[in-house]
């Protein structure tokens, strides 16, 4: 098993027909993605590589079966495409786009939370998630995971995420789901929400989380740890040495105040009984130990 | 993008929150015109984007133009925790009764706005969250719906602001409130907002913090950009669309991902070593891009290597090769290059440079191995060992051994 | 409160939906003036709160002084389904290429705001509705969210329209939304939206409908309200600040509340009478509203008899007992007036009627009694039995039967 | 029993200080409603007639333990107040308000029911709900009502209400629970949120259902009826007689399109299995009949 996507998911890609729509949706199909249509108002009718167009979502599920969807969109256009994604009725929305306004997104967040409580919205300025060997919706490489578990990884970072499958795969350790939840300051879906589906998935035996400086999500998801999770959790934060106060990129790595800072993530990461890679490597060494001991 | 207190002021003004008139200025004799037009007493304080200016003296009221001139000269160029003051804000002194804090900004845990209230403004608000935090009254407000009156009433009430002050808060905050949604600001904080002694509530310092993301709808967030007071390397890297920030150390970073460029940077440090910036291409980056990052972090005369540390996703590594043996045709690589390729095309690209060997380029296997030599590198450049650098947090540790 | 076109249209125009140039005049020399800063052609439309004007002849093409001249002449005074022309609009007119029809309203069983637009504009849409309900294009939009794009390309998508006007008819939509939402409007509509042959896409009507219960906050509101076009009764009743809407029979209505007083007039008519009016006294009506209540409905010269149907809540009938007998002092009320008092202090209201009998002062035990008896009187005082009333709908029924 | 409120509501008075406040405030609490609290900003720390008053709905839950709140703020401020309650963790929110923006309505009726599932908001415009014996929460006349059930009475009217409750109890017939949810545009309750409730609730046998022209309200409420009711359902709707398309005071009560006609709304009632009174001394007299043949 695996969680929130599978060989069952059929995506619709909104903006299919831009380039880097075209160029991820290819290439999730040729992972063995079922990638079953593309919007993009106006050429409703055309094809890409023989992926239908539709001009509308609604048109796009009631024509396709569609039940997720992943966004390419320019980021001035992600909000319209978000609540239009959820208006359609598709159970899980991706959205890659990066550079949303946090306002637009503390809104659309809400809305899709409050009006559709059971759609799982990933994103934004993520790169979307992977059931090895089932379903890739998303920009991350699919040839570097392992598919068959036993570890579920969610991450608010991109290119970290790789690297630490990479770490894991290396090691023969295969991933049932590989979540990039994003480092916005508004995810609609948060460490919480990955690490319960994971306790609550027979296949996943232990969990990988990813931090990074700012905010309090590894807090929060720490506590949850210590008095939810029964499986074990390694961790690994990214930050240590960066400056305080200063945006990172991501406008979410904002340190701020006495929380926010690495060195308070890994203390209470360490104190909900995490294991805490020192760098990524140590994220597969440390998992390839917690395998054997459980 | 944070603003200096005029700006914030300026813009907060707009809204309706009242603020002191007042005049920016850059030198001594345009302070004094400025507090001619304005009517002693004024205030002259330093506009620099740093907490603590008037523990450093950098806020001086003035009675007369003599006292203008010498408070302006003193701290026109003043240097406050490494913050040049290039600018002075000439207000009207006010009359203070009482000082408060209030300010709006994103929760992330809880996905709302939050608007926070303390009758103990004028100080260091984070100081009082922690030792007293039930003097903040604070409260969530949702994105969706915006602020209604009860919400202001619950600060201002739940503060125990002076009753006094209480209709005059309860306005500023809803003006505050719409320019923090209406400007797409990440922050907006008045500290200290006073209650003055005719009973109206005044903002007397302003902090506004702008979403870059949304400059696209506000045209006048880049007139507000004051580009004098990046770093020149950074200023360098913005012309060219790069993500810089420059740091003190030695080893030049350049790496794909906002994520995995801090990890380089905690790794390169546990070999000890010390990063000169953080550079982060992101996603999709071509040939032309490496070579324009690698031109601006070798233009730094204080980097002694540089590390590039990329996991192709939607960056193909065949680009990036191209893009570092392009940069080492244009321009001047004095120093010795790292480079690390993992994913997308990370064959291609490996094989690209071992195809074009460069003097200095040096290939690595891992990301561990890449900073280890990197740091090394950076060592022998500087000609110390790494256990040596002055930088380094002395953790030069085992991750040494773990190269190819 | 309904608008005229040329009301709607000029608030439409202030959020940007594109409408003709026009003049709104009341006669003909006026028309013919307005033409004439026109430019030929132009439309005289006849400016009335019902639909079918074109069919009645209220919708003129004029390409000269002449026929404009003509065309005015005809159509101011015109009665069209018993509403009198008192306003022209004169209008530039439009080529047309395509007719659609778009909207905004309330879908109360959704608790949401309805978008809907049709290909096939310019007809009754009611009509387009019942018999080709696929023709019209529907969204829904969230009341805290407000239109994303999306919404308005769902509906000119789903409506099918030509893509020449798809860019047009969204940027249409979106400010007719706005205009929806900011004017408090309980419904915007224009039928037709029109594409014409250079690719624009134009309002050619406008419906708007004002919630009064937001007239607080839009200072306008009052003079867009249309007073001369009201039944004389009701501008009575307005300026005593009551609810009324004038009707065809001879009982004339008090109650307090909608419901009751809608109740009312069924019973009424069960019992063989018309109600002469509608006339809802509200939630706590005091002596003197009634009072006022009884002067507007006894002005009525078709009035034949009162029926005041009080059930107390709020309301006191004590009060109400008061105010009738006020009435009784200071007006001259020549038709008799039964009177049914339940609920709060009724015992004491009708304690207070029976000290102080009046000519002409019924009291009534029910509801159905007091109805009966209303419609008895009525019928004595036009010298006709129940049953004979035109108005009635031959339902005298066992209700008769069931008076004290 | 009774549905939504009962002798353990504990009731805030939403503009407790104002003339209509304190007149319905001391009335519902002679008839045995417990009505703990009032709320006027600036006030707090005075008291009307023993009910100590608060400035917050915050400080006046926290203060007293209310579940339940009744707002007779003016129109203009009846949103704010409804927000405020809602957020401050009522269970119970009953706004009498009349003349409130639709616009208005639309909002905070869409914001409660998506934020606080699980809060009723009845109204606005609307007389209140009254439990007979247990407690009175509005500008009902409660001496008018009967303790002791079987009959649970829902009504779009507020008079007209009162009329109905008055027939039932002249004929001895008592009541669970008495909902008027006012005639709005946007009711916070609608009927079917009643009658479902009524069907759950032991004590009531049998339902009455007061309708009016305009919206399309008592259809779904007849198709909800025949699907989903075990108990009677006696009806009756006002405005047979009324003229089409006139607003009779209540912005809900336009009639609109082929359906929202008081003729349709019996029709379908009818069809649905219910009883419909042709005026409303016949509500009394066909739940009489009702109540002998259950």
């Amino acid at each position: 098993m695996a969680i929130i996507i599978d060989e069952n998911t059929r995506v619709v890609v909104q903006g299919l027909t831009g380039r880097e729509g075209r160029f991820h949706a290819l290439r999730n199909r040729e992972y063995g993605t079922k990638v079953v249509a593309g919007v993009t108002p106006g050429k409703g009718g055309t094809d890409v590589e023989g992926i239908p167009v539709f001009d509308t979502m609604v048109d796009a599920v009631e024509g396709t079966g569609a039940n997720a969807s992943i966004i390419f969109v320019p980021a001035r256009f992600a909000g319209d495409a978000v609540y239009e994604a959820a208006d359609s009725g598709v159970g899980v929305i991706v959205c890659i786009t990066e550079g949303v306004p946090a306002h637009d997104e503390a809104r659309f967040v809400n809305y899709v939370r409050r009006a559709y409580p059971d759609t799982v919205l990933i994103g934004p300025n993520c790169p979307g998630l992977i059931s090895p060997g089932k379903s890739n919706i998303g920009i991350m490489p699919g040839e570097i995971t392992l598919p068959g578990g036993p570890v579920g990884l969610v991450s608010r970072s991109g290119t970290l995420t790789y690297q630490a499958v990479h770490e894991l795969t290396q090691r023969g350790i295969g991933q049932t789901t590989c979540v990039g939840i994003g480092g916005d300051p508004v995810p609609g879906t948060g460490f919480i929400d990955c690490l319960s589906r994971f306790e609550a998935d027979p296949d996943t035996r232990a969990c990988v989380m990813i931090g990074e400086i700012g905010g309090s999500d590894e807090e929060t998801a720490a506590a949850f740890i210590a008095s939810e999770m029964t499986k074990p959790v390694v961790a690994y934060v990214a930050g240590v040495t960066a400056p305080p106060g200063k945006k990172m990129g991501h406008a979410g790595a904002i340190v701020s105040g006495s929380k926010g800072t690495a060195a308070a993530k890994i203390e209470a990461l360490e104190k909900a009984g995490c294991r805490v890679g020192r760098n990524p490597s140590e994220i597969g060494e440390l998992m390839a130990e917690v395998l054997k001991s459980i | 993008m944070d603003l200096f207190e005029y700006q914030g002021k300026q813009l907060l003004a707009r809204f309706g929150v009242p603020v002191s008139p007042g005049e920016a200025v850059d030198t001594v004799d345009d302070a004094v015109a400025a507090a001619g037009r304005l009517d002693f007493p004024v205030v002259v304080k330093a506009q620099v984007q740093v907490g603590g200016r008037g523990k450093a003296g950098g806020i001086k009221l003035a009675n007369s133009t003599d006292e203008v001139r010498q408070h302006a000269s003193n701290i026109l160029g003043m240097d406050i925790k490494g913050h040049v003051v290039r600018t002075v804000w000439i207000e009207k002194a006010s009359d203070i009764a009482e000082e408060y804090y209030a300010s709006f900004t994103l929760d992330r845990a809880a996905k709302k706005h939050l608007g926070m209230v303390s009758a103990k403004g004028g100080v260091d608000i984070e100081q009082v969250a922690e030792e007293d935090p039930a003097a903040i009254a604070r409260v969530h407000i949702d994105p969706l719906v915006g602020i209604e009156d009860y919400h202001a009433r619950q600060l201002v009430f739940g503060a125990k602001l002076n009753p006094t002050a209480r209709s005059g808060a309860i306005a500023v905050l809803k003006s505050l409130y719409r320019a923090f949604v209406e400007l797409d600001a990440d922050l907006v904080e008045v500290n200290p907002l006073i209650l003055r002694p005719d009973g109206s509530v005044h903002a007397l310092d302003a902090k506004v913090s702008l979403d870059d993301n949304a400059a696209y709808r506000h045209p006048e967030f880049e007139a507000l950009r004051n580009i004098s007071a990046l770093d020149p390397r950074e200023q360098a890297a913005r012309e060219r669309g790069l993500n810089y920030i420059g740091l003190d150390g030695e080893v030049g970073i350049i790496g794909n991902g906002a994520g995995l460029v801090m990890s380089t940077l905690d790794v390169v440090n546990q070999a000890g070593g010390k990063a000169a910036n953080f550079l982060d291409v992101g996603g999709g980056a071509g040939a032309k891009t490496i070579a324009n990052a690698l031109e601006v972090i070798t233009g730094d005369p204080k980097v002694r290597s540089v590390l590039i540390n990329i996991f192709g996703g939607i960056t193909r590594c065949d680009l990036v090769a191209q893009g570092i043996l392009d940069g080492f045709s244009t321009i001047d690589v004095h120093v010795p290059v790292v480079v690390r390729l993992d994913g997308t095309s990370a064959e291609e690209g490996r094989a690209l440079l071992a195809a074009n060997p460069r003097d200095g380029l040096v290939p690595a296997a891992t990301m561990l191995e890449a900073a280890s030599r990197a740091v090394e590198l950076a060592a022998e450049g500087a000609g110390v060992s790494p256990g040596d650098t002055s930088g380094g947090a002395g953790k030069s540790s085992g991750t040494n051994g773990q190269g190819a």
